[in-house]
């Protein structure tokens, strides 16, 4: 006989849940909505969808304020945990998000923003991300990433192009088997623990002493292979570049920040508290991974012909920047990620959504692809403004000071010379001159060039309206000020990491 | 007294300031009689400052303002008129007194008279500077500051290659001697905390002899670039690329001597290590015969007289080095009037014979320049020593120093070298004024130079023949200063002997170029005769072959040199290096984007590949964490 | 023989070895979404004996967690499939790399 | 106002710049001489009520930028920066007023305006974030500069000048970061304040790998061999006025920053590479000296000249004492007055032909007499002949080292026979001879725009030749102030004595001064008897 379940609600603290509801509950409304009069403008739905997005921000401040009264809380028997990480994450997903609708709004239809399933899917999209972080049971963190990823691949796919079906269908495989390594690296720890909580996991493996290394560290692998397809860590990087070529400019710019915070995140809880308990084959191989995937990534960059190809590589090398966050394990380290993370979503958001207004319905007859450098050449004669802020963009990802990435960027290499890697300081350093030549790039064709095609300079503008412009504003204002914000970023950041113990 | 000291240093520069402002505009005589003028302000305030240092003794000191001071140094603009100095500024004024004047003759036709007057005079204001100042500092000033117008003015005729280069050679090889001199500068500077004359040569006497020993060389490395000695003379010869006047100025009677001036200057410095100035002297007897002998073959009428300087400038650092600083101050000025007066000379006749240089090519010009030809021919008499004109007085007194002093090889050497000096003197006068009129077969019709430049050259020539009787005036004048070293020769036997041997060796060496070179047989030479085959005349002609070797060894190793270092290391090594780094980045980009083939096979088995590869690390470290000690250590050793 | 836990696991990890073998070979995509399903539901093996070794209900979970994400992989999969063959009439792996560099 | 003189320094121009975008194309130049000159009399303003008396920063400001990571925005001056302050403004002043049909003229005009900006900021920030800030930020104006304006090989060589510089400062931004970890170490607070930092004294082995770290970042940038390649190609494909801003003030951010972090952070580890940098030096000194008179190009010619003087102060900074210091400031100054003024020359005759080889040319003395005698002073005061601006820098930097090593000073002296070799057959080459090209022969003479620039430049050059004093009594005070400090600060006992003691220092010149004036005043008293 079962026992009667006996659980109080307040115990179940269904508070935790507020923020992931929001949004499930918003998708269901566009779906309704779309089942009862179909064909609504897809303003309706963008608006919608930053209303369901502003109110999760809303209830995200909410927790927020309890967090920092109370502490880490946990919730619905134990799976959901709000900490400080779960909480700023959320706090970049939804933010983000927030930046990303309105892109909707673009001056050219597209076939996806028609479908009100579009606003659907990235509504549980968000949802899924959220679960994902706010949890540290593997099974969770597995839905929400299932549920996150399949909504993404079919929003990719969702732009009806034929790169975007390879794009979709490569990420799909790839994710497919990714899922594989995370299941199979989940039933390592469950079998050498019995639980598929990381804390727990963590308690019972420091609690025999690591006896087992050898299976840990095989289902280390499997989940470091998973996390890295997440996070594109060199070699499991492959799909990054054709994915964002072949989704729209908008959610290729999403994709690199929303994504991998999540993945952060997770790796974050899954790593740390390996790494602090001297597993060094794991340091070692972050290590590697870190310097892989930065150097790496920088040099084939550098080789790229489109710009939005080059911005692919380019996110990798900065996910590869922040894994050393991970890596280095200390409370500014991981606060330096966030911090860095942020900075980077309005720069990188910004930069993709310059090529977003720049993107043309139909490829002209002199062009490779949709965003090749040739397409720039000259750009500041034809539309000064867009040209400067790209550039913008451009010198704020090369980490030129004042400009948003470079904040971020100090604060990370301070945090690996604090925590004793100098090696990796100086890595991280000169990674980021290689990296200043590809954006250096950009800058060169939109500067120095002239244009390869004369044009009137409406190309670059092509898909802009008000709300575009306005992201872009909002974007460019984020890099340009930064400064001004660093300051109570960095201390709120700080509180957050450090009372969820990190 | 000051405002005739700064009469008698600025109003050169006024004058070249003034002569500076028609520089671009259209040849006016103005830009040349007011320069004069000024300069003859200059010398007036001179002989006034001369008449109270010799009245009185008193020396004028004065600080115009600070020119540097930084930590513990301090550079005034100071100047100081004392007995040394007097006699240069009268010197240095009086010469280019009558060489401006000269000059509004000389270079009535030329385009550039403004700018002409302009150098000149400005040439005059470093001169002053040089020989005024207080410090060593200031003396750097003046002593850059005629070399940068001696560049100027060598390369006057700036469209003739050889006249800029020659300046470009004049004034590189005066650097490599300034920087000897600047280093000089610092030892003094850092042995003695000041650059003031004053006090750092009293604090030398309790310092080291090894660093006054270095003091020493490297400031007269400084004067052996300033005076032309070898190996730093080439430039001198060259220089005479400029127009006449110059050569008389400047590298004859002033500029030259400074390195003889700095000596001097530096005497309490010189007389606490005389084994630098055995060195000096002996290096200025060899530079004596060295120089004479260049110029019993030359044929350029300038550069024969270029020579005669340059040998006597050796004659003064005989003197000076043997500690007879007086003595060669006082060779100095009488040198400077006759040499002047001789470059003159030669300016009048190369105007006569339109720039012809080679006296071989003229002969019997006494006909028609009577004034020059008398001028020339005592100046030569002045310059072979012969009493009682002024050079018997000051060369006798060099010799007699070198055989007082026992150096015995020094002494013969110069001895020999006045027999050559008169040679080659009087080789030249008879060439130029005697023996056939041999011009004529050039059509060239000669003629006497204006009336005003002869008489401008008066006071040269009394000077040059008058200047010795000043001897014991000054030498009562400048022993304030300098050591009061007089040399006698103990016996007056033997004094007589030498004096009058000395004289009718001279003479038989007149005598014996006059016979030689006033014959009728006398040819312009045209490469085939035997002695100009023969190998010490080829030798002598060469120059020793010094100049072919600086060119082929020094400058063209130098130019191919920095062609080397430009094309094969800064541009093959150095930034190839840098490009290569760069490139190595690109092209293991383009080389390994490969990787990236689109195929979703590749994809795939890159990631299983990675899983594979990691958990084959894994497996091997699980085997190695039972070794895990060894490996540790290692892993550290990585910086992990 | 008792059949215990670990002979699960080597059937798992076997099964397992098969699925990434497939999936680094196949060239037609369907037979590649089949390797991956391979894949998960060797480890759902796992899981079931897993959780039955421990007593514990939480991989029988997970089992069907997985089960239902593989369902739902399969319905997007397919989906993109479907479109893919619409348009290029082939689902060859190889005619898929456009996108390169 | 004179509190915030410094940020309004920094920040006029660039609130200017942003504004200028809405001037009209035809006004643009009167706007921005006219914002040019404000600035400069700010600067002249700066000069006025500074007080030379005080060795240490003036006019400081403080506002906290990120303070959880100490960082904050200070800026102040002192004898050292003040001077490169006022060139900058004054080198924008005259860059601006003299520039030539340029295309583009709006866009150039805001970059420099934006360029200056970053120039002053990085001479008056006090904080090492804020002055990394303005260090890189210089880049991007420059680069703009070169690529947008410049020669055939314009990209190329923008692209090389950001890289390579960009590449070396983020070193030295890892060793600031260092730096401010020892800080924080220390005291438990993080500070990037440079005023700070003086008061941390580091262990040697720490000062080594530090200074090292700054060197990569201020090596590149003065640039020092073997790191120099990238300045040939930037100035051989700058614009006019790029050049001569680079050449001007750029250039000193590196010499400058030497002596605002090396020096005083890293005394023992400045001694201990006293040596090997005074090596590389002279190499630079004779090296590049050689390969300028291999140049057919005079642009180049002037390029490399510059890298050669740039390693005379190089070796005055490390004389390590007040005279050499003081004496690489001064040279610093005159450097930027000397060299900016010879690529405005260049510019000059490049704008009339539209080449820069030297075998173009020839006889240009008659042609065009008031063009050959500016570059004629300006050729004597890059050799450095007494009397012109750049002769008290060499000198005195020359000076100072002398104390430190005789040998090595008299190779370093060889610059001032290197200097004249390439500095007159270059001269020789474009002046001297007859006119062969018939292009020259009617080459119009320097026009009123261009002497707007030459002869302040000449004036300056002669007058502070003459009188440096005005310069060199600021200097001084700030310099004394940065070598006590070193002195108390090191560690080593080679330290000690290599840095001088300038208070034991001071007394034993006093007392020997006095002695010497007592000493001659004997001896002539005993020449009258």
């Amino acid at each position: 006989m079962l026992s009667p379940v006996n659980v109080s609600i307040e115990s179940l603290n269904l508070m935790t849940l507020v923020p992931m509801l929001i949004p499930i509950v918003g998708a269901l409304l566009i779906i309704v909505i779309d089942l009862f009069k179909s064909g609504q403008d897809k303003s309706l739905y963008v608006m919608l969808s930053l209303l369901v997005l502003g109110v999760d921000f809303v209830a995200l401040m909410e927790s927020a304020g309890i967090f920092k009264q109370n502490g880490t809380v946990m919730g619905v028997f134990d799976v959901m945990l709000i900490d400080g990480l779960a909480i700023l994450s959320q706090f970049i997903i939804v933010g983000a998000s927030l930046l990303f609708i309105p892109l909707a709004l673009t001056h050219k239809r597209f076939h996806e923003f028609s479908y009100p399933e579009f606003f659907a899917l990235f509504l549980f999209m968000i949802a899924g991300f959220q679960f994902m972080v706010a949890t540290d049971n593997l099974i969770l963190i597995f839905v929400g990433l299932e549920t996150a990823s399949l909504a993404l691949y079919t929003l990719i796919a969702m732009h009806n192009r034929d790169k975007s079906f390879e794009a979709a269908v490569k990420y799909f495989t790839m994710g497919a088997l990714a899922a594989g390594f995370y299941s199979f690296g989940s039933m390592v720890f469950y079998a050498l623990t019995g639980s598929v909580e990381i804390n727990q996991i963590a308690t019972i493996l420091s609690a025999n002493n690591y006896a087992d290394i050898g299976f840990v560290l095989v289902g280390v692998v499997f989940l470091l292979a998973s996390l890295g397809f997440k996070l594109s860590m060199v070699p499991f990087h492959t799909w990054t570049p054709d994915v964002y070529e072949g989704s729209s400019a908008a959610l290729a710019g999403y994709m690199s920040i929303v994504p991998k915070i999540a993945g952060f995140v997770v790796a974050m809880r899954l790593f740390e508290f390996l790494i602090h308990s001297g597993v060094v084959w794991l340091e070692v191989i972050l290590y590697m991974g870190v310097v892989m995937t930065m150097t790496m990534a920088n040099i084939w960059a550098l080789v790229q012909t489109d710009v939005k190809r080059m911005l692919a590589y380019s996110s990798i090398s900065h996910a590869g920047f922040v894994m050393a966050a991970i890596l280095i394990g200390t409370t500014q380290s991981n606060s330096a990620l966030f911090l860095y993370w942020i900075l980077f979503s309005f720069t990188n958001l910004g930069s993709f959504s310059m090529l977003w207004i720049s993107r043309q319905k139909n490829l002209p007859a002199h062009q490779q692809s949709d965003h090749s450098y040739d397409k720039f050449a000259g750009m500041v004669k034809t539309s000064p403004m867009a040209a400067s802020i790209m550039g913008l963009f451009m010198l704020s990802l090369a980490g030129i000071p004042p400009f948003a990435l470079f904040w971020g960027k100090i604060y990370m290499i301070s945090s690996a010379v604090t925590g004793g890697y100098t090696v990796l300081a100086l890595i991280m350093a000169l990674n980021s001159a290689i990296a200043g030549y590809y954006y250096l790039k950009l800058i060169v064709y939109m500067f120095m060039k002239d244009p390869v095609v004369q044009n009137n300079g409406h190309v670059y503008v092509a898909n802009a309206t008000l709300p575009l412009k306005t992201i872009i504003g909002v974007a460019a204002m984020g890099t340009i000020f930064a400064f001004l914000a660093v300051n109570q970023l960095l201390e709120l950041v700080t509180v957050f990491v450090y009372n969820s113990g990190y | 007294m000051e405002l005739f000291l700064y009469t008698a240093l600025f109003s050169p520069l006024v004058g070249s300031l003034f002569a500076a402002l028609f520089g671009a505009s259209k040849k006016t005589k103005m830009a040349g009689i007011i320069p004069s003028a000024l300069l003859g302000l200059s010398l007036i305030s001179s002989f006034v400052l001369l008449v109270s240092v010799l009245s009185s003794g008193e020396t004028v000191h004065v600080e115009m303002m600070t020119w540097m001071a930084t930590g513990d140094l301090y550079i005034p603009f100071g100047f100081v008129v004392d007995q040394v100095s007097v006699t240069m500024m009268m010197v240095v004024t009086l010469v280019s007194t009558v060489v401006h004047v000269y000059a509004i003759g000389y270079m009535d036709h030329d385009k550039g008279f403004n700018r002409f007057f302009s150098y000149l005079s400005a040439f005059v204001f470093s001169m002053m500077v040089l020989v005024m100042s207080d410090n060593f500092a200031g003396l750097f000033i003046g002593w850059e500051g005629v070399g940068l117008c001696s560049w100027l003015l060598i390369g006057f005729w700036y469209h003739k290659e050889s006249a800029t280069w020659a300046a470009n050679e004049a004034f590189i090889m005066n650097r490599i001697a300034d920087l000897g001199m600047l280093i000089g500068i610092f030892l003094v500077y850092w042995n003695t905390g000041t650059l003031q004359y004053e006090q750092a040569f009293a604090i030398m006497p309790s310092l080291e002899i090894d660093v006054l020993t270095w003091m020493g060389i490297f400031l007269f490395i400084g004067a052996m670039g300033k005076s032309a000695q070898f190996p730093l003379h080439t430039w001198l010869a060259d220089a005479m690329e400029g127009p006449t006047p110059v050569s008389a100025l400047i590298h004859a009677a002033t500029m030259v001597t400074a390195g003889v001036y700095l000596v001097v200057r530096a005497n309490p410095l010189y007389d606490l290590i005389p084994s630098v100035g055995l060195f000096i002297a002996s290096l200025g007897a060899f530079v004596a015969l060295f120089a004479a002998s260049m110029a019993l073959v030359n044929r350029d009428m300038k550069r024969v007289i270029a020579y005669s300087t340059l040998s006597q400038l050796g004659y003064m650092f005989a003197a000076a080095g043997l500690g007879a600083y007086w003595v060669a101050l006082f060779h100095l000025m009488a040198h400077a009037f006759f040499k002047a007066l001789l470059f003159l000379g030669a300016g009048n006749v190369m105007h006569a014979m339109h720039d012809e240089l080679d006296p071989f090519k003229m002969g019997g010009l006494n006909k028609v320049m009577k004034g020059t030809f008398v001028m020339m021919t005592i100046a030569s008499v002045a310059l072979a020593g012969i009493f009682p004109l002024a050079g018997f007085f000051s060369k006798d007194l060099i010799l007699e120093v070198a055989f007082v002093e026992n150096h015995y090889i020094i002494y013969s050497v110069l001895l020999f070298t006045a027999g050559l000096t008169a040679f080659y003197s009087f080789r030249l006068v008879a060439l130029i004024f005697h023996g056939e009129e041999r011009y004529k077969l050039f059509g060239i019709h000669p003629h006497e130079a204006y009336k005003f430049m002869l008489v401008a050259m008066s006071p040269l020539l009394l000077l040059a023949i008058i200047a010795g009787s000043f001897k014991m005036t000054y030498f009562e004048m400048v022993t304030k200063l300098l050591p009061a070293t007089e040399y006698h020769v103990h016996s007056s036997l033997t004094y007589w002997i030498m004096t009058i041997g000395t004289q009718l060796f001279v003479a038989f060496a007149i005598v014996y170029a006059y016979k030689k070179y006033t014959s009728r047989d006398i040819k312009v030479p045209d490469g085939t005769s035997k002695l100009e085959n023969c190998f010490c005349y080829k030798l002598l002609i060469n120059q020793y072959y010094i100049p072919r070797f600086y060119e082929d060894y020094i400058v063209k190793s130098y130019r191919e040199l920095s062609e080397i270092f430009w094309t094969k290391i800064d541009q093959k090594i150095v930034d190839a290096t840098v490009d290569g780094i760069a490139n190595i980045f690109y092209q293991t980009g383009e080389r390994t984007r490969v990787m990236q083939s689109g195929n979703l096979s590749t994809m795939l088995k890159w990631m299983v590949a990675g899983t594979v590869t990691l958990l084959s690390l894994a497996v091997a470290f699980g085997l190695a964490a039972r070794y895990s000690g060894e490996i540790k250590i290692f892993l550290s050793g990585l910086g992990v | 023989m008792e059949i215990g836990l670990n002979h699960y696991l080597v059937l798992t990890t076997i099964l397992f070895a098969i699925g990434l073998v497939g999936v680094m070979r196949r060239k037609n995509l369907l037979m590649l979404f089949f390797a991956t399903e391979i894949l998960l539901n060797a480890v759902n093996i796992s899981f079931a004996a897993i959780s039955h070794y421990y007593g514990d209900l939480t991989g029988q979970m997970f089992a069907f967690f997985v089960i239902a994400i593989a369902a739902s992989e399969v319905a997007v999969g397919l989906g993109l499939l479907i479109v893919w063959h619409k348009k290029h009439n082939n689902i060859d792996l190889d005619n898929m790399s456009t996108m390169r560099g | 106002m004179l509190d915030h003189i410094l940020s309004i320094l920094i920040f006029f121009p660039a609130l200017a710049a942003v504004l200028g975008f809405a001037v009209n194309k035809n006004s643009i130049r009167s706007y921005g001489v006219a914002v040019a000159t404000i600035e400069f009399v700010l600067a002249l303003w700066l000069w006025f009520a500074f007080d030379s008396s005080v060795s240490g920063m003036q006019f400081m400001e403080h506002i906290p930028l990120v303070k959880a990571f100490g960082i904050n925005y200070i800026v102040g001056v002192d004898g050292i920066s003040l001077f490169i302050i006022i060139l900058a403004a004054f080198f924008t002043m005259i860059g601006i007023a003299s520039l030539g049909e340029t295309k583009d003229i709006k866009n150039m005009i805001v970059t420099l305006l934006f360029l200056q900006m970053t120039m002053v900021g990085v001479f008056a920030a006090l904080d090492a974030i804020v002055f990394y800030l303005f260090w890189e930020l210089s880049l991007v104006p420059m680069l703009y500069i070169i690529g947008a304006w410049g020669g055939p090989l314009r990209i190329y060589a923008s692209v090389k000048f950001f890289l390579y510089t960009f590449t070396g400062s983020l070193v030295m931004l890892v060793g600031m970061l260092f730096m401010a970890y020892f800080y924080y170490q220390a005291t438990g607070e993080w500070s990037f304040a440079i005023l700070d930092w003086y008061r941390l004294i580091l262990p040697e082995t720490f000062q080594k790998w530090l200074f090292v770290a700054f060197f990569f970042g201020f090596a590149i940038k003065v640039p020092m061999f073997p790191f120099h390649t990238w300045l040939p190609y930037a100035h051989g494909q700058a614009p006019t006025i790029g050049s001569v801003i680079l050449a001007a003030i750029l250039l000193k951010m590196g010499t400058y920053a030497f002596i605002r972090f090396s020096l005083p952070l890293f005394p023992d580890a400045s001694v201990y590479f006293m040596y090997p940098i005074a090596v590389l030096a002279i190499i630079m000194i004779i090296y590049t000296a050689m390969v300028a008179y291999a140049q057919k190009d005079i642009k180049q010619v002037v390029a490399y000249s510059s890298v050669s003087h740039m390693g005379v102060i190089i070796l005055g900074i490390f004389a390590l004492n007040v005279e050499g210091i003081t004496g690489s400031i001064f040279l610093m100054i005159a450097h930027g007055v000397v060299s900016g003024a010879l690529f405005f020359l260049v510019g000059v005759i490049y704008d009339r032909r539209h080449t820069k080889y030297m075998s173009e040319f020839g006889g240009l003395a008659s042609v065009m007499p008031r063009y050959a005698t500016i570059f004629g002073i300006m050729l004597m005061a890059s050799v450095g002949l007494p009397l012109t601006i750049n002769f008290v820098g060499e000198f005195l930097s020359l000076l100072g080292f002398y104390k430190q090593s005789h040998t090595l000073t008299l190779l370093a002296g060889m610059a001032i026979i290197v200097g004249a070799i390439y500095m007159l057959s270059a001269y020789k080459k474009m002046f001297f001879g007859v006119v062969t090209k018939d292009e020259n022969r009617n080459l119009p003479d320097v026009n009123k725009r261009e002497l707007v620039a030459l002869i302040p430049l000449t004036i300056i050059t002669i007058w502070l030749g003459i009188y440096p004093k005005v310069l060199l009594e600021p200097i001084n005070t700030s310099v004394e102030a940065v070598v006590g400090l070193m002195h108390e600060k090191s560690l080593t006992q080679e330290a000690k004595s290599r840095i001088p003691n300038l208070t034991k220092d001071a007394e034993v010149i006093t007392n020997s001064a006095e002695n010497t004036v007592e000493n001659s005043t004997e001896n002539s008293a005993e020449e009258a008897h």
